[in-house]
């Protein structure tokens, strides 16, 4: 099947600022993602799970957008400013996209 | 003294006290009990439902006069100025920086409507009622604590603008618009409405607060295993002492605005109380840098077990001697 | 007049009402209240096993007779049928293409079980109560209106096959299997049953359904918030037309049958009502390019409140006259 | 006879049955119904709750004696050798290997706490009440069935080695902390808890048992329609056989105390019935090799069905007959 | 240690169709598949969320299914047919995995 | 933006070993990981899913760990002991992260 280049970035990211960034990408021209709920995790700053929680403040969420690798930059510096001060990770892998008039 | 300790006691021997204390115990024995997110949200939306219509219906039966103004105002000050206080004595007593010790500050200077709720139980059971519209005093006093903590924080130099997102979502969080939007429909439906739905938010109440208080107690347990070398001898006495504090804050709002005993009461809790919810969401917006573990575990693991044993015992026997109730 | 005025009046301060208001109030104004989707769908669950289990219950306490075949007769009768006038209306009065119009049509010729639920609690307020094979009737008419919608379109000429795979999931939804099974448990166990489990299915029932509505108002808001640009005058319209008109056919239904002022009054909801969960799901497999936002946001934000506020107590207040009940 | 017979038919037409049979029957049809997994979670925790809770307090109207330390003893010896006799008539009756024979039998000696919740309350309706503290004994049985498998294993060669975080993991699961963390809480608290909670917990108690036993229905048909091809004749045999065998014990255990009929029809029914939650879980650390769809098809598939159906109606008689009660 | 080349396909797709995917990969031979839930997102057809909803109608599933190099075009030709019409999206990534004999 | 070279590694594991897991990931130096839950699946072993579950046996968990390179080996060792009887997948693609210096 014929299939187009493109980027999967996936954005993991406190929940509290999951809007901010969502709003961000539209702002930078991301033309659609998805989000994952996230079960728990832990990082440099200690263990966490949402069990039982019912605070938004001690979870995160995952944010994932499937972009022509053109707009990586724009998506990524938009993002950066998000997560800046916030824990999170950013990750970007090559793939392979079906329907690229999609993106 | 005598009464307060039996008080105390017959407390601590409540199904909902032991409740939260299983879910403690399970979490130090590292059990796997636990409840689905969605279910402790659920149990938490039952819970704001029912207090905010119990109020706003008991408004409704008897009525409002100008204690119900003087009380919100009142509310507000309290909220607006105790986290000055702690943010004072967390300097003094403990070696947080400006940033945690503001953004510790803003969780006290708020409240804890679980706190609160129990603290009505405890009051039906001693058979006080306070005023129905001390649900909408609570509600008014859960996000001004945040503006005083950020004030607190331009002032020792590190500028953090509130932005007018954060503002938004703080003044319009899910708990305080359920608990003042039901508070609004228990007004308006009165004792009519409260007839109706009755068997669903009253009669029910205290077993499913039990269950919430067990999936606190878990929360709280598992927060203190994790976090509990954070805690410093300074900040464990602050967790115990800023209650007091705040306790006689709202003593003094409510005696000075002539609350009935059970008013004045809640208005000792509310100040007393810690936010868990609203505010730790809200630091994490405005000051990510400050450590979460060190505001959840004050607010959840220390202060709010010692309201829930100890200290709503105590604010009802003062209350109590100070109105002569 | 009168009596519909106070009804209607009546009505809309009532909790469940009030709830719903709350929920679209949020929603409008941005706030994070929300209730988990797992919660919602254990709502649903109740409501469905309540309302199934009390009308078969209901049905073991007075028997049943033709009537009842009727009545099933002449639901599916309607769900077949009101979805060609519904289309035929739309073509005239919005600018909605073939795709759009059957979709939308297919929701007004099912039914919306909450509106059911809502109007069964308004008459029994009111002191009425309609044949407890009422709820039967709700589930034969939830399926029929999608294969007319997909007549509709077939006739068009963009043929649209109903595979026997979307016939079967329609066919055995969630809520048409448990409606149906807890009818049929109501009805066997009867009042021995109904005495079991009052405490759970009666007692608490128009409090969980106030949780429901503040998540339906919730879901609603947040929809229209996003959508209601796409709400020409034509479709508002039609939002408040088409169940007017659904529910005389639904009062001609009933009064040929025979049926009680209640079961008149339920016939008239029934028709009057508009799907906003089985029909979505069978329209996004069998048509996918119909617009999703704006099917649901008529049947949801129009017609759902429309019925809720103002529609019940007009059938109600119809039904009585006609049937001098 | 004639008393089974009507008694079982009574318990075929219940609502909590019935309610089975729906999920069973939804399940079987591949309808779309399903309880969210958050909703079933909560239900479970309900349950447990509340029949701790109410075992405790039944404990501390009635008062115990040496019967308590003996029932638990019998209970643990239950638990440890019902697995050796499972494992050898599994030998016997069917093709299964050591792995799989260890891994099933391990979930018969360890208990259903649903079974037991059924039988509870088939037990009230038939106007007897076991001792309280069976929920105790029902505890203590979950445990040792799992070591008893593990050791015939390593018997056979396969060792196996039981390591320590499987063992605390599996003696502090969950239910059995929320179990007997509610026991504990309902003997403190006695009737005055009771009185607080109890229309939380004891109200619309069955009508919850409904709504999981619907999902316990649904799991089990699903379970049932992927992996019937598994159940060979030996096997269903066997699923049915060895509860009736495990009754006897039970029987035996009971009547050897002096228990009442409540009390030994109780441990009849633990001991017929078969874990489907701690012990699948435990199975699938320990012995990853065994097939889960054997166990728990034959666990959730076949006995757990019987039991509800026919076994608790059955144990109910014979109890009654034993202790001329 | 040992690793194999294979794909990584993550398949964004409405929830009322994932029992179709899911059944189509199978007919193409996939031995295997997970099943993510999907919170929320937005793309050309707009925002959703999951939050409150009890219909299966506005919501998606993410499938993902790690197979062996070949197995690729007729697992994207079978998901392409059941996307088609449907909103949703298709990505393809390479990847190594563990125990080649599982795929 | 600066990105860095790094491995995505997904492990698709039984929810009854997570714990087991994490565990081994930590003492194989690995600093962080998200946890996703999983709603169902199908493998040799046949299709599950978690409706309606209370037991935590037939469930599974997807653990994402971001890592520099030199760690994957290690990690894969520490994972492979803990899935090695279980079922489960483990799969592992490049990927650029921002903000190295978290890893
Ligand atoms: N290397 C990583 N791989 C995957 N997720 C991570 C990683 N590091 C951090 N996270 C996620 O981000 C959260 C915050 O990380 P940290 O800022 O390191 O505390 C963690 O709890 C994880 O959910
Ligand atoms: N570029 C993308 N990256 C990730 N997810 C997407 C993307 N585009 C669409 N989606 C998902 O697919 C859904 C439907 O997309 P669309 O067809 O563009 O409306 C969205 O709501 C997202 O959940
Ligand atoms: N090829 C695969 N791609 C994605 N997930 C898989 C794959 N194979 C197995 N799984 C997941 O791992 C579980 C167990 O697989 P198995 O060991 O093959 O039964 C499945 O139910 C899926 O959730
Ligand atoms: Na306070
Ligand atoms: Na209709
Ligand atoms: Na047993």
């Amino acid at each position: 099947m014929q299939t187009h280049k493109a980027k999967r970035v996936e954005i993991i990211i406190e929940a509290v600022m999951e809007k901010r960034l969502t709003d961000a990408l539209e702002g930078a021209g991301v033309t659609g993602f998805t989000v994952l709920p996230v079960r728990g995790g832990s990082g440099r700053s200690g263990a966490w799970s949402r069990a039982g929680q019912v605070s938004r403040a001690g979870g995160m969420s995952c944010v994932v957008s499937l972009i022509r690798p053109e707009k990586l930059d724009p998506l990524l510096e938009a993002a950066f400013k998000v997560v800046e001060r916030h824990i999170g990770v950013v990750s970007v892998t090559d793939c392979d996209v079906l329907r690229a008039e999609r993106f | 003294m005598d009464a307060i300790l039996s008080l105390a006691a017959d407390n601590l021997l409540s199904p909902i006290i032991l409740s939260f204390v299983l879910g403690l115990a399970a979490a130090y024995a590292r059990s796997d009990l636990s409840v689905p997110e969605a279910v402790a949200k659920g149990l938490s939306l039952y819970l704001l439902f029912a207090i905010g219509f119990k109020g706003g219906a008991s408004v409704a039966a008897h009525g409002i006069d100008q204690t119900l103004i003087l009380s919100l105002v009142a509310g507000l000050v309290l909220s607006f100025s105790i986290p000055v206080v702690a943010f004072g004595l967390l300097r003094v007593m403990s070696g947080l920086d400006t940033v945690d010790a503001a953004a510790v500050a803003a969780h006290y200077g708020s409240i804890s409507i679980v706190t609160f709720v129990a603290g009505s139980s405890v009051l039906t059971s001693a058979g006080l009622e306070g005023e129905g519209y001390m649900v909408a005093v609570a509600a008014v006093m859960e996000a001004p604590a945040i503006l005083s903590a950020l004030w607190l924080i331009a002032r020792s130099g590190a500028r953090r603008a509130m932005d007018g997102e954060l503002m938004r979502e703080v003044m319009l969080n899910g708990s305080i618009v359920l608990l003042v939007g039901a508070f609004l429909i228990g007004w308006i439906t009165g004792a009519d409405g409260l007839a109706q739905i009755e068997s669903f938010i009253v009669a029910p109440f205290l077993g499913v607060l039990c269950l919430f208080l067990l999936d606190m107690g878990l929360v709280a347990g598992r927060g203190l295993r994790q976090s509990a070398r954070l805690l410093t001898p300074g900040l464990l006495l602050f967790g115990v002492v800023m209650p007091l504090i705040g306790s006689l804050a709202g003593l003094a709002a409510g005696m000075l605005i002539g609350l009935s005993a059970g008013g004045v009461s809640l208005f000792m809790i509310l100040a007393a109380s810690a936010s868990y919810i609203a505010v730790p969401a809200a630091m994490r917006v405005a000051l990510p840098e400050a450590n979460p573990s060190i505001y959840l575990t004050l607010s959840l693991g220390v202060t709010f077990p010692f309201n829930l044993t100890l200290g709503i015992p105590i604010y009802l026997a003062i209350a109590r001697i100070a109105t002569g109730g």
